[in-house]
């Protein structure tokens, strides 16, 4: 499979050159392009800090800046980013208030950030956040729920709420308490391909689909008979629904994700199957997302998240924000 | 003799490096089946990190135990994954466990598998049956006890832990994953064996070549 | 070729519900669905109304908004909406200014809005303006240039000039000037699958692209060998260069524009090549835009588009937009 | 007797909608070669709606020029493309043709071929070896005023229509496309047949159907 990328040791370093570049009005690089941090800091601020594998863009560089992240460290392909450039974003950009590391809910990730944590605790005030909202990983008992679409659904209210004087401890408590309340299933058509392997990391037959899969190319928690959106849609919603259990309140947010290849036209169809599924569980829908912001690599694919929010956690959704992925809200304030 | 016995561990790191670096597509492959199909392209690149790493150093003015924190702290620089903090952290502790006395005896080759084998434990916080590098070096490190318990030879002591990591990385075949990547996939991860207890028997056995070959005392490894 | 939706004659239906949906902050149906519009309209403003077939999301609903259309039609996949769409986007939009239809240059458009024309214009003092930047059809002697991503720059730069107030004959003016300045050319790795057809328009070797694609799933103006981003980029910035001719002055506009499977990752390793390219031939890069907005469907590929812009125009570029998929500045003043 | 010409007429519409879907593939496939991969698809979904408005109607009570009146608003709301405005504007001409004598004479038919062919070539602004529908369509109409010139029959005169329809559709396969979607390729449209074309042949092989056969004049077709 061909990609627009020139040798597959240079990609990711070619593509997020790329991305500083178009984005220069926002963020920067840190020295040795360790990390992205953003233009101009907010001195005391909690600097909220992520990263992760390269493969998932725009996550997470494209959500530095202000109401977000303060810095993103990108790893290569679908790896955790290493301690050091971890500790030079904790350098960067801790301004007195300490700083949150979001981690994905990946061994590979935590143990990084973990490292990079335990070499930085004598300097830094540092507190870590691990979240994890793909339902179909829900029943991985030591594990526990990886990290997929729904991080940015984290990252976009814990930017609000820092950028409004959240105290570092209060970040972790509240992101601690999102992770009950974002709810993601992902489903695929097509494998991901990655640049040193040139082929799709699984195959499907031309009626088949992967579901419950994750943001790493690999392969779901089964293999099904592709019949349609409608079913596949119906499969994601009803694993959502069952995972909401008591968190099934009144109103949500609804995220649909594309995860590389899949075209808008697409996404939107997925989305409006969703909303009237949730809708009809009696689920209102009171704010909507769809794009494509965590990708696997090229993967065709969609996933779905259900965020269910109270008040004050929309207003932060609300909230201003200005990044290379995200953007609304007064400039002005930022 | 600093100089003698950082000599073969750098020798050791290249054969590693070699080693790894050839197995590299099969280990991705592995990886590929119940994982991101990245396992031989980090473990080659954290190992090819180090022996870059080390070709830069006096080998004569460092000790044995400095050559793994060099190690350690290459690998991690490079590599990110699960790979890089788990390694690291093994090589860290096999730099302390070889402080006390940088020979490199057979008794410090036995305590650098021991080790190691609780370094990866430590960070990774995984035990025997996760399905993971762990099912390698568990009964690796416990095979070098028992040839330290019964006074082995170094070629004895390190087959012994060569066949016990190559059974330990065979049984996970059968084991559904608990650690890693892998736990995500739950009984489709059965019949598949777990790369890095792969990649750790193919360390393992580039240690034994280094330790246990009758010569190896004298023999001078390229740096 | 699987695609996230249930039958190919509702596809186009279904996405719009769901894009609607998504949206209804901004925009709604006007009756019978024949178009879409903006929430609110602004009375005396000159209505810019667009339309093209569907294939193209977010292009031209995703649009509709706040500095920038005031309604748009769909057609079916890749076919120039009817009369009666457009004749009902013209008698919803205009408040007393007149209605600018902004067409891309294929015939099929073309006459389909001019059959719209025809019948309003007893009622409606209404402007055509044709649309076409795409270099690889400048050489089409009776057609000329087919209008491809570039448009939704025109787009953009007309939709805040008419916020600021532009008559419609300046505004018509404007765009014609604009033509002059905007340059785009495509390339793609994997042809678009129709969804009646479910296979590809094209198919391409493994190493092969096709080079001077539009946005109709349709072949390009030749085969060539791919040999990675870095030539590909070469071929399509050397032909925009030539086709600025004596437009190549100081500042321009990059946008690099994803057809609709090329993930994020390989659109902003492009635009880095591309950037490059420019610079060294003189072009200061001075705004940049990265994303998928003009799409072919689900083809694999990128169009590069060099808008070559005076300062009066970057400010038109620069001014608050509020749409589904292009939104910035304060929207207090939307 | 408005009703029997005006019978004729829808029948002659059914049956242009049957032998478009039937070949729809086909058409399909030709415009997948130089153009959007479409035309099979519009060009059945415009009769389609044109045979459904026409079922709604009572024939009995609508002259034969809302017949294409009604086709022609009934083809362009349906359709869009390339094809919706240029048959369209090709069957209000032919309206306008009829409204003059509505009896559907072998002089009003070549009227109709004649009316629909200046319509497409008003609307699309296109010439003959442009590579378009108008390479049929100029020809047939030639072919139709020819016949009306030397007073050939029914048959005779759809013969020389149809036949020169399909040697014009033949021909352009050796032109380069100048006008519509296909003109972008360039030399790149050499060596396909233009689907325009070759919708336009089974069009007026349709028409013949309808309006040569020997006892078409009693026929009752289906509604
Ligand atoms: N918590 C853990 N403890 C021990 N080993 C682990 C753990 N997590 C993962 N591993 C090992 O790491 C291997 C995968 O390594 P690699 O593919 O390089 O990293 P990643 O999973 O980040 O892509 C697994 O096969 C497993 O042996
Ligand atoms: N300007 C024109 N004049 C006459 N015929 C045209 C013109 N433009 C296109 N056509 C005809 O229309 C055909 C394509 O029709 P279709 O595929 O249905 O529409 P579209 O090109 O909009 O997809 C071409 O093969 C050609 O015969
Ligand atoms: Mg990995
Ligand atoms: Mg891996
Ligand atoms: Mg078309
Ligand atoms: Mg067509």
């Amino acid at each position: 499979m061909k990609k627009f990328m020139n040798r597959a040791d240079t990609m990711v370093a070619e593509s997020l050159e790329g991305f500083v570049a178009a984005h220069e009005d926002i963020l920067m690089f840190c020295p040795q392009r360790k990390c992205i941090t953003r233009r101009s800091l907010k001195p005391g601020k909690p600097a909220l800090i992520s990263g992760g594998g390269a493969g998932h863009e725009p996550l997470h560089v494209g959500f530095v800046g202000h109401g977000m992240l303060d810095a993103a460290c990108t790893g290569h392909i679908f790896t955790s980013p290493t301690p050091d450039q971890i500790l030079a974003a904790i350098e960067t950009t801790d301004t007195g208030g300490g700083c949150l590391l979001i981690v994905k809910n990946y061994d590979g990730d935590i143990m990084n950030f973990e490292m990079a944590a335990e070499a930085a605790k004598d300097r830094h005030d540092v507190e870590m956040l691990f979240v994890g909202d793909d339902v179909a990983s829900r029943h991985s008992k030591k594990t526990g729920k990886r990290g997929v679409a729904g991080t940015m659904v984290t990252e976009k209210l814990l930017g609000a709420a820092a950028e409004r004087g959240m105290s570092l401890q209060a970040l972790r408590s509240l992101g601690t308490e999102l992770a009950e309340r974002i709810f993601t299933m992902g489903v695929a058509l097509r494998g991901a391909s990655v640049p040193e392997l040139r082929r799709p990391t699984f195959t499907l037959g031309p009626d088949e689909m992967e579901i419950g899969v994750g943001i790493h190319g690999e392969a779901g928690r089964s293999r099904q008979v592709y019949s349609g959106a409608e079913a596949a849609a119906r499969a994601m919603c009803d694993e959502i629904l069952a995972a909401c259990g008591s968190h099934l309140t009144g109103r949500a947010l609804l995220l649909v994700n594309g995860l590389g290849g899949t075209p808008p036209a697409e996404l939107y169809l997925m989305y409006g199957l969703a909303r009237r599924m949730f809708e009809a569980a009696g689920v209102e829908i009171a704010r909507s997302l769809v794009g494509t912001f965590v990708t696997s690599l090229d993967m065709q694919g969609v996933s779905i998240t259900l965020a269910v929010l109270n008040e004050g956690q929309f207003a932060l959704w609300d909230a201003p924000v200005h990044t290379a992925a995200l953007r609304w809200g007064n400039e002005e304030r930022c | 003799m600093p100089g003698s016995a950082t000599r073969r561990l750098s020798g050791m790191f290249n054969r590693i490096s070699n080693e790894i670096t050839e197995e590299k597509d099969r280990l991705t492959a592995l990886d590929g089946a119940i994982g991101d199909a990245d396992h031989g392209i980090t473990m080659s690149l954290g190992f090819m990190a180090v022996t870059s790493e080390l070709a830069r150093i006096d080998l004569d003015h460092t000790l044995p135990s400095a050559v793994f924190r060099i190690a350690a702290s290459a690998f991690l620089n490079a590599v990110g994954a699960s790979t890089g903090p788990l390694y690291a952290t093994a090589f860290l502790r096999a730099a302390q466990a070889l402080e006390k006395d940088e020979r490199l005896s057979l008794a410090d080759q036995a305590a650098v598998v021991e080790a190691m084998t609780a370094g990866i434990q430590q960070r990774g916080k995984g035990q025997l049956g996760d399905k993971t590098m762990l099912d390698a070096w568990i009964p690796a490190a416990d095979a070098a006890m028992g040839a330290r318990a019964r006074d082995a030879g170094a070629s004895e002591m390190w087959s012994s832990i060569v066949e016990a990591a190559e059974t330990g990385a065979n049984a996970t075949r059968s084991m559904v994953a608990a650690r890693g990547r892998a736990a995500r996939l739950g009984e489709r991860s059965l019949g598949h064996m777990d790369p890095g207890a792969a990649s750790a028997v193919i360390i393992l056995r580039a240690m034994m070549k280094t330790f246990a070959s009758e010569n190896s005392r004298e023999q001078v490894f390229p740096s």
